[in-house]
């Protein structure tokens, strides 16, 4: 394997912006309990630091390829377990992403959370999700990338539940954290799986032993250290599988999507940085980065998870009236748009969507808290109590928040798909893709292109009726009326506003606002081979034109009918509202609670699992200590037999025996009283008995 | 022909002397049951050195057995009398404080 | 004085619990200072001992006395017993790699234990005399390497527990401690005839009387080495004695194992843990929880394993199956308790159901992830022991739902019972998750490698990850989160933050619970060899003895 | 002829005689003794005691010599007794236990003809460890048994009369059923000298069932001794009664003369086939009964007596075993036995003095009367057979010596009895740890305070005791070494 | 042919006062009886030419046992005029296990070698003889249970009062 040797400058660069957070982690939590402000100020600057340098080897590592560091971290018995990381471009990417939504997210924070006694807390656990999400993103071995999947989970559960004394956040965390792990169990068995056959974790060497793969009949062969491994294309699936399991979890694909909306607990910068544009992503970053060892029956299942994904969410998100579970629904769509993408066998697909999807998302959600958290600081200034998130107390707020608005409007026609912005040029390019797999093998896979389309005239849907509520018509926010006393945010919440929605254009991604594809693409492809290779597939290229065409049309025909249901006049819409929450339809009620997933679950997994418990309490109570203990009850009960046989046996038996008849009740009584005659008795009794043994022998 | 009446005897001897010592209430007439078990042995022992003649070893088994039976019906005695004082009766159903709590 | 360190470390509290027995009990703050210098020389011995370790270079060659270190032999009981040859009992002691770091862990948690039990004010004299035998006890339990020593030491250390839990327990503590003398009692009668069986069938292959006659010895090492049987004995790998259908190497392996399990301990026989544990105080629990139990699978390794490897070959499944059930079963059973030491008792059980299957893998992962596991359980439970206690001291109660929202009222003590939760639950970066980790792969890759465990039994066991996150995270967010309301008013006082003596001991676990989850070669590097050893030893010795065994027999 | 064969025999019954110097030092003890009774009229106890514990150390220094100058024995007294080591270590054990019981002190105010009384018992003991012939085995037991009777009787409380009659009826039939069974064999050898091969040859041509029968009678009459089952109904009762030393000389005396007895007639007896299957079948009963009665006892000496049974049958396991190194274990394990029983014994002595009966009185004495309390818990734990304590050591020979015997049989009988017995620990630990249990967990509810401590000559001989169990834990070898001095087989004439 | 006879007649007599003893309650009837056994007993001694212990069994059993067990009667029981009567328990059990036990003596009997009776010679002088040879240590520990239950008869009987407490 041809390897780059390891830039000592490039790779200093790396380890410092990466444990510039993990600094800020380790001194929020010494500092946790002071009450001091430096904290925020002094992480945003660490993290700023990182961002350049991020944006520094980007810009220097550029087209550069893959280079690896990589140390010894253990070993177990003769297997070596190193601590590697890699660089190439996709990581380059990556590291670009995840340090700039961060930093702009703590640029946000600063104003956000000014006024919250846990802040401290609060910036420290940011640090320590930076750090493990860049952990992440450099891991070159499966193992590490596990141990910060786990951490950003952990950061997660924190953040989620930062307002811990909240019963529905702390409870928001735990199932947060609790479903995640259901799907981390599936990539914990195939690392294991992994291991178990090559002996090794680490993605470069898996990756250099499927390039020289060969292929025999039913078997692969892979050359180790001289050894040749073989296995079946089945245990490829199987591991497949069990990877994307990780990746369904994190990145709330169906049927494990469910934490993500109470996710929206968490304060909304987390949403944004977390929950939106990075960890969540963390799935299909990783699915990209083991996407070689995917089979097609894998990429299979993959893309029809992504696409069942998609519609579930955008559905979903049609009937919500929270303002962030709406995007929060969205955002479980467009993440099942880039599973579906790599299920088309589009990875770069699905990391451009990636890439515009954290712009573009992180920004709604920024904008969104930036609404929430100006009505809080009128429900504060006012005196008023009402739920700063739900979008029918809002209403006309473009009036008294003409940033945000402009910023939200931009934002939500880039996740709609309209030309001109990043969203239509990665969106495009998963449509297509999704086009031409169907049309290579035909059958059952056209569902696939056709739920993408769907989802993307469902988002365009209700990102408008999001807009429609919010931003326009008249204002219904209790005490606030058309009058003033809603006012703008400050700067260090517009500012990021407004560099994430010039981030959504599509200047930067491509030159031409209807071309195909982005140069991104061309960034993190790669010529290394998959195993899904290995299968020639033959491929249909549809033409583009056409399907942006479609393309644009869904979207526009989303947008406009969104626009045409939401703007009407405010007293219909309002009666519209209230017939709505009245009498509501089976398939609203179906969008409004997400598919009855909760329910569904409630009813089947977490009922199943409570009666185990019991019943597991149950047997260890009255079953197993019981049965073990039965021989400690034997000797009792022999003990107390003997006792009573030395005492009362007769007194039993007499009374017995006398009834029946006097002959037995006189032997009976025999051994009774007289205590030295009983002995006597008895002792001869049993001399009799071995006497009968003598005898019958 | 002479053989199997002391044997028949002795067995007959011993066995009355459990019957006795099973049945009777009495302690005296108890210590008469266990009387009649040493005599069934003696009766034995007297009978089978007839047989073995060339050692007297029966015999004076025998001889020795009465002489302990007899310092043991004495030594039993001196006990029956103290406890007829105390307990007043020499039923031996009547004897019996110790029984397990 | 090197020489001696093993017999030093050992026999330190002894002589400090003479100290203390000749000490009035009104000087209670003496005796305690007495006795915490006592563990903590016992401490500066295993450290010094560790440290040495770590320069060893790695023993190569195989499983005998020159893969040990700080070895040391004296003839104890020699005994002539005429044609029947002589019987041997040797004072040998000795660790490697195995039991370094399960020694020093020990130590540690003992010196804790101890800080901890400085609130003890009932019979003072006699606690800290009892606590510092039972710890001179387990000691010896980890350097023994002579079989009747080890038994005296692991029968020995019944007594000071069961006085312990029983007069310094809790409400139920005479039934705890009787439930726990009798079910490890019961544990040690079997290993006894083993042991009994063992001597009988074994000879001295370095001592050969002029006479022909043989040396019968309870070394261990030479127990391991199947040409040490003597021709004809019952336990003679090639004899065909069989009582119903089970051959007696297997019973008495089967023996062995139950013994050690009821120890471990895993279900059925765990049932006296939880018991033991809600009684016992505080250190006590501590103690049991972070070393006794490892005792079982420390005794596993050392004894049962290398002595009968075909039967533990042969019942390897068996093996792998218990280590799952305790995974689950015990996972499922912490989930219902609403008493937190017993939450905590049953997390144990559920933990130490990977020792067991990672015992049973046969790998070296498997091996390496038991050893781990244990080491790293024994810290991680200990806190948590510790953590129960820092609640119950204040308020005598350890009902789970009569706190909540305890964040509030005591963040940082939340912050270390987070921690610890974590660690326990197999977070990355944590102690908990390597353990847990090598065991899976080890269990994963036995199939392939040699068969022992099926994967489905692995893929089992990752439930019991799910499991510990559920009632770890679902008492977080009963206890802790949440607004703050307590079942009694006053309780709102008496919860107080951490004093510093409670920081003395969290400190040095939280540290070694991290250094040993992000460095854990600091702890893989001083067991790799040995563990290899006993592992070829195992197979090695097991496969040659079933082919004999299959040739002979047809 | 006869003249010169009279006097042959005459100087050979004399030449006896200088090998029966312990026999004869106790003798002369107890002639001397009634003497210096009846000319002090029984008002000197103390004398008395001094006395005869000096007689006790002269008989044991008499063994000295014997044991050097005898190794092989040789028959006495026309092959009446024998004086080989198996009669001098048994006889060297029995003086220990009656110097032990000595220890016990006049505490009791018993009265003076207690002293002579308990050589006399003593006596028959040391009679019953070196016979030869069954005549001289029914002679010893008939003095051991018969000093026992009178010794049950001293404290002349009302049970005691009761106890001491039940125990004389007892103890008269069992003798009975012994004398049958002597008569018997005696009919089918022509003999009563065991030992000899004339008598085991007979016994072989003999019908089988017959001698079979006969054996048992024989038995029974010595189980009664030992009290083994089904023989040991007796023994709660007289435990539970007899002064507290004369409890303790029970448990020891006429347990090692009736197993000796046993030891020897075994040598003869196993050439009756299932012979010894009877008897270790005999001994699991004993094991598991004692052990089972032991548990829901009330009364510590109950208690004790219960756990005599139990012991008894793990000291007859090796004797059925009958090889030489279940021979050296069940030497060992008797000798063990007679410091732990006598600790044991000891302290309940000092508690009965107290007043306190049942274990109910011993609640939470621990905390103020710790020394008697630990000493209470080393018996307890030796007699459980918990380390590190000689009873460990003792039961792991015994167990040694069954597994030992079993891979040289054919069957899984012997893992059987192992499992059982070993499993009997388990058991036996519930009873034993109740002292220790109730001293220790539980609360004193009474008052306690008034109770005395032990005074410095008690916690001596407390001391002395426990060293005993724990030297020979630490270095059994030492008497493991004198034990291999005793020669196996038991005949060798 | 004639101590044939003489056999079985104090065998009869032996059979059946012992058969007396077993059927009477009354304890002086049974002691008087016992006598007759006694008396056969020694007969049969006399025919099994063990003359000495036959003249022991009688002075000793008749002349001592059987005195101390008349003397206990009388100590014992207050009542005049009346017979001295035993009550009766567990007769089935006994009558039980003693015809079990007997049976199965006469079963088991079956296995001696019938080997005639020979006659012994000098009887009396060579157990004379024997007593001071070869039973000699006997004969002194016999001295010794002697002396033992002697003393202890007498201090039982001696020890006044109910006991100390």
């Amino acid at each position: 394997m041809e390897q780059q040797p390891t830039n000592i400058w490039i790779w200093s660069a790396i380890a410092v912006l990466w444990l510039l957070p993990l600094l800020s982690f380790v001194i929020g939590l010494v500092l946790w309990r002071r009450r001091k402000d430096g904290l925020g100020k002094f992480s945003t600057s660490l993290l700023a630091v990182s961002t350049l340098l991020s944006w520094a080897i980007f810009g220097v590592n550029f087209g550069v390829p893959e280079s690896f560091f990589s140390v010894s971290w253990w070993t177990v018995g003769d297997t070596e377990f190193s601590f590697s990381l890699a660089l190439s471009g996709i990581t380059q990417l990556l590291l670009v992403i995840v340090s700039t939504v961060s930093l702009l997210v703590h640029v946000y924070s600063l104003e956000y959370m000014k006024d919250d006694p846990g802040k401290n807390r609060y910036f420290a656990c940011l640090g320590l999700f930076t750090f493990s999400m860049l952990g992440i993103v450099l891991s070159d071995s499966l193992l590490l990338i596990f141990c910060f999947w786990e951490l950003v989970g952990t950061s997660s559960y924190f953040l989620i539940g930062f307002w811990y004394k909240k019963e529905s956040a702390a409870l928001a965390s735990f199932k947060a954290f609790l479903v995640n792990r259901v799907g981390d169990l599936g990539f914990l068995i195939g690392i294991c799986l992994i291991y178990a056959i090559f002996k090794t974790l680490s993605i470069s060497e898996l990756q250099g032993m499927v390039d020289a793969i060969q292929w025999k009949g039913e078997v692969f062969n892979f050359e180790k250290n001289g050894e040749l491994i073989s296995s079946s294309p089945f245990m490829f699936t199987v591991i497949s599988i069990c990877l994307l399991g990780g990746a369904v979890g994190k990145s709330a694909q169906f049927p494990l999507q469910v934490w993500l909306p109470d996710a929206m607990e968490g304060p909304t910068p987390v949403s944004a940085l977390i929950h939106a544009a990075t960890m969540v992503a963390a799935g299909i970053y990783f699915i990209a980065r083991v996407f070689f060892l995917f089979t097609p029956p894998a990429l299979f299942i993959v893309a029809f998870i992504g696409a069942i994904t998609a519609v579930m969410g955008a559905v979903a998100a049609i009937s919500q009236y929270d303002i962030k579970k709406v995007l929060a629904f969205s955002t479980i769509s467009q993440l099942g748009f880039m599973v579906l993408a790599l299920g088309v066998g589009g990875r770069e697909e699905g990391l451009f969507h990636l890439a515009t999807h954290a712009a573009f998302k992180a920004g709604l959600f920024l904008a969104a808290g930036s609404i929430i958290h100006a009505l809080h600081r009128f429900a504060h200034e006012t005196h008023a109590h009402f739920d700063a998130q739900d979008m029918r107390l809002m209403g006309g707020i473009r009036r008294f928040m003409p940033t945000t608005f402009l910023v939200f409007l931009l934002l939500a026609l880039a996740i709609s798909g309209i030309p001109m912005f990043s969203g239509f040029l990665s969106k495009d390019a998963i449509i297509t893709k999704a086009f031409s797999w169907a049309s290579a093998e035909g059958g059952v896979r056209w569902i696939v292109p056709m739920l993408a389309l769907f989802s993307a005239f469902l988002t365009a849907f209700y990102m408008s009726r999001l807009v429609m509520l919010v931003f326009f018509g008249s204002n219904k926010t209790p005490l606030l009326g058309n009058k003033g006393g809603l006012t703008e945010n400050g700067k260090l919440i517009t500012i990021p506003l407004l560099v994430l929605a010039a981030g959504s254009l599509w200047i930067w991604f491509n030159w031409n606002p209807f071309g195909q594809g982005s140069w991104l693409m061309d960034l993190v492809a790669t010529d290394r081979s998959t195993i899904s290779g290995l299968y020639l597939e033959t491929t249909n290229e549809i033409p583009h034109k056409t399907i942006a065409i479609i393309s644009i049309l869904v979207s526009l025909t989303g947008v406009g009918l969104g626009y045409v249901m939401y703007d009407e006049d405010e007293h219909q819409a309002i009666a519209e509202l209230e017939e709505k929450t009245s009498k509501p339809g089976f398939w609203s009620e179906l969008s409004f609670n997400n598919w009855y997933l909760n329910e569904l679950y409630d009813q089947t997994v977490v009922y199943s699992f409570n009666q185990l418990t019991k019943a597991s309490s149950w047997a260890d109570r009255r079953v197993i200590d019981p049965v073990v203990n039965l021989t400690g009850v034997l000797m009792v009960v022999t003990s107390v037999v003997v006792g009573w046989f030395d005492k009362k046996v007769v007194d039993g038996l007499v009374q017995l025996t006398v009834r029946i008849t006097e002959f037995f009740g006189n032997i009976a009584r025999s051994f009774q009283g007289g205590a030295v005659q009983k002995y006597i008795a008895w002792s001869l009794f049993f001399t009799l008995l071995v006497v009968t043994w003598i005898l019958i022998k | 022909m002479g053989n199997s009446i002391y044997l028949l005897l002795s067995a007959f001897v011993f066995s009355a002397g459990v019957a006795l010592v099973l049945t009777r209430q009495n302690v005296i007439a108890v210590l008469i049951g266990v009387e009649l078990v040493f005599n069934a042995a003696n009766i034995n022992f007297v009978y089978f050195n007839a047989l073995y003649p060339e050692r007297l070893d029966g015999q004076f088994f025998t001889l020795v057995v009465i002489t302990i039976a007899a310092a043991e019906t004495a030594l039993a005695l001196a006990i029956i009398l103290k406890l007829y004082r105390t307990y007043h009766t020499t039923n031996l159903d009547e004897i019996s404080n110790l029984v397990e709590e | 004085m090197m020489n001696y360190l093993l017999s030093l470390i050992i026999w330190t509290p002894v002589a400090g619990a003479l100290i203390v027995l000749l000490m009035k009990d009104k000087q209670a703050t003496a005796i305690r200072w007495i006795s915490l210098a006592a563990v903590l020389l016992q401490l500066a011995g295993s450290s010094i001992l560790l440290f040495q370790f770590y320069q060893f270079p790695e023993s190569s060659g195989g499983y005998s006395i020159e893969s040990f270190h700080f070895v040391e032999k004296a003839n104890w009981i020699t005994m002539d017993l005429g044609s029947w040859g002589v019987l041997s009992i040797d004072y040998l002691l000795g660790v490697d790699g195995l039991s370094v770091p399960l020694l020093w862990m020990s130590t540690l948690i003992l010196v804790i234990g101890m800080i901890s039990s400085w609130s003890i004010t009932k019979q003072v004299k006699g606690y800290f005399a009892l606590y510092l035998l039972l710890s001179s006890s387990i000691i010896g339990c980890f350097v023994a390497l002579d079989f009747f020593l080890f038994y005296i030491f692991f029968e020995f250390m019944l007594l000071p527990m069961y006085f312990l839990i029983g007069i310094w327990g809790g409400v139920r503590r005479e039934y705890a401690s009787i439930k726990f003398f009798l079910y490890t009692l019961v544990g040690s009668v079997l290993i006894l005839v083993a042991m009994i069986g063992l001597y009988i069938s074994v000879s001295d292959p370095t001592e050969i009387l002029a006479d022909g006659r043989l040396v019968r010895t309870f070394n261990l090492l030479h127990m391991s080495d199947p040409a040490n049987f003597i021709a004809g004995s019952i336990l003679d790998p090639t004899s065909l004695k069989e009582w119903g259908g089970v051959s007696i190497r297997s019973l008495a392996f089967l023996f062995l194992f139950v013994g050690f399990i009821i120890k471990l301990p895993a279900v059925p026989f765990h049932t006296w843990l939880p018991d033991a544990h809600v009684e016992a105080p505080t250190p006590v629990s501590v103690v049991l929880a972070g070393i006794l139990l490892k005792i079982g699978g420390y005794g596993l390794l050392r004894i049962a394993y290398p002595i009968f490897p075909e039967a533990a070959l042969d019942y390897s499944w068996w093996v792998g199956f218990l280590g799952v059930v305790a995974i689950i079963y015990g996972g499922f059973n912490a989930m219902a308790q609403s008493d937190l030491k017993k939450l905590i008792a049953y997390s144990s059980v559920s933990h130490m159901g990977f020792v067991l299957l990672g015992i049973a893998a046969g790998t070296t992962e498997g091996y390496s992830g038991a050893v781990f596991q244990m080491v790293s359980h024994g810290f991680i439970s200990a806190a948590l022991f510790l953590i129960a206690g820092v609640l119950y001291d204040r308020t005598h109660d350890r009902m789970i739902e009569n706190y909540s929202g305890l964040a509030e009222k005591m963040p940082y003590f939340t912050a270390v019972t987070v921690f610890f939760f974590f660690a326990s639950l197999g977070l990355p970066g944590l102690s908990g998750f390597i353990g847990e980790l090598l065991v899976f792969l080890g269990a994963f890759q036995s199939s392939s490698v040699n068969g022992q465990v099926p994967q489905w039994m692995a893929v089992l066991a990752t439930f019991g990850l799910v499991l510990s996150a559920a009632y770890y995270l679902w008492t977080l967010q009963r206890m802790f989160y949440g607004r703050l309301a307590l079942r009694e008013v006053a309780w709102k006082d008496m919860l107080t933050e951490l004093t510093n003596r409670e920081w003395l001991m969290f400190i040095p676990l939280v540290f070694i619970v991290l250094l040993l989850g992000i460095f854990p070669h600091f702890l893989l590097d001083l067991m790799n060899g040995s563990i290899n050893q006993l592992k070829e030893l195992v197979f090695e010795n097991g496969k040659t003895i079933i082919q004999s065994l299959n040739s002979g027999g047809s | 002829m006869h003249k010169e064969g009279l006097s042959f025999q005459l100087l050979e019954a004399l030449g006896s005689l200088n090998q029966v110097g312990p026999e004869l030092a106790i003798g002369a003890g107890i002639i001397l003794l009634l003497i210096v009774d009846l000319i002090t009229s029984g008002k000197r106890p103390l004398l008395l005691l001094v006395l005869s514990m000096l007689f006790a150390f002269v008989a044991l220094w008499l063994i000295l010599p014997l044991w050097v100058q005898m190794p092989e024995g040789g028959l006495l007294f026309s092959g009446q007794l024998i004086a080989d080591r198996h009669a001098l270590f048994s006889k060297a054990i029995i003086l220990l236990a009656l110097a032990l019981t000595l220890l016990f002190g006049t505490g009791l105010q018993l009265r003076t003809e207690y002293y002579y009384i308990l050589l006399s018992l003593t006596l028959g003991g040391m009679l019953m460890v070196s016979s030869t012939t069954l005549l001289s085995v029914y002679l010893g037991l008939e003095l051991a048994s018969i000093s026992g009777y009178i010794l049950t009787v001293f404290g002349f409380k009302k049970l005691n009369f009761e106890a001491g009659i039940k125990y004389l009826l007892f103890g008269a039939f069992a003798s009975g059923l012994m004398l049958y069974g002597i008569s018997l064999l005696y009919g089918l050898t022509g003999s009563l000298a065991f030992t000899t091969e004339a008598f085991t040859t007979q016994l072989q041509q003999a019908n089988e069932p017959l001698a079979l029968f006969a054996i048992v009678l024989v038995l029974m009459g010595i189980f009664f001794k030992i009290a083994l089952f089904p023989m040991h109904l007796w023994t709660p009762d007289i435990y539970q009664t007899a002064p507290v030393p004369v409890a303790a000389i029970f448990s020891v005396v006429p347990k090692i003369g009736g197993l000796i007895v046993l030891l020897r007639l075994t040598e003869s007896f196993s050439v009756v086939s299932s012979y010894s299957q009877l008897l270790i079948f005999m001994a699991s009963v004993s094991i598991v009964f004692g052990n089972m009665a032991a548990l829901n006892q009330n009364n510590v000496r109950r208690m004790l007596a219960y756990s005599s049974i139990a012991q008894a049958g793990f000291l007859v396991l090796p004797i059925a075993i009958n090889d030489g190194f279940a021979v050296t274990s069940f030497y060992f394990y008797i000798f063990i036995y007679l410091f732990m029983n006598y600790l044991a014994f000891y302290l309940v002595d000092h508690m009965e003095r107290e007043q306190k009966f049942s274990f109910n009185d011993y609640k939470g004495l621990g905390k103020k009367h710790a020394f008697l309390a630990v000493a209470f818990l080393v018996a307890m734990m030796s007699l459980v057979g918990f380390p590190p304590l000689a009873g460990f050591t003792g039961k792991l020979y015994i167990f040694s010596s069954l597994w030992n015997e079993w891979q040289t049989s054919s069957g899984n009988l012997l893992l059987i009895v192992l499992l059982l017995a070993a499993g009997n620990t388990v058991v036996a630990l519930f009873y034993y740890l109740k002292i220790p249990y109730f001293m220790f967990l539980k609360v004193e509810e009474k008052d306690t305070s008034g109770m005395e401590t032990l005074t410095a000559g008690q916690v001596m001989t407390a001391c002395l005791l426990v060293f005993m169990l724990v030297f020979f834990f630490l270095k059994p070898d030492s008497l493991i070494q004198v034990i291999q001095q005793i020669p196996f087989p038991v005949t060798q004439l | 042919m004639d101590t044939g006879v003489i056999h079985y007649i104090l065998a009869a007599l032996v059979v059946l006062s012992v058969l007396g003893i077993l059927v009477t309650r009354n304890l002086l009837y049974a002691a008087f009886l016992l006598v007759l056994t006694f008396l056969g007993v020694a007969g049969l001694f006399v025919l099994a030419q063990a003359d000495f212990v036959a003249v022991t069994q009688l002075m000793i059993y008749i002349g001592g046992v059987l005195i101390l067990l008349v003397f206990g009667i009388m100590l014992t029981n207050r009542v005049a005029g009346q017979p001295i009567l035993t009550q009766l328990n567990r007769t089935v059990l006994g009558v039980l296990f003693s015809v079990a036990l007997f049976t199965s003596i006469v079963y088991l009997s079956q296995g001696f070698h019938s080997t005639e009776a020979v006659v012994v010679p000098h009887a009396i002088q060579r157990l004379g003889m024997a007593i001071l040879t070869d039973y000699f240590i006997l004969f002194e520990i016999v001295g010794v249970v002697l002396l033992v239950a002697l003393v202890g008869a007498a201090t039982i009987a001696r020890f006044k009062g109910e006991g100390h407490g």
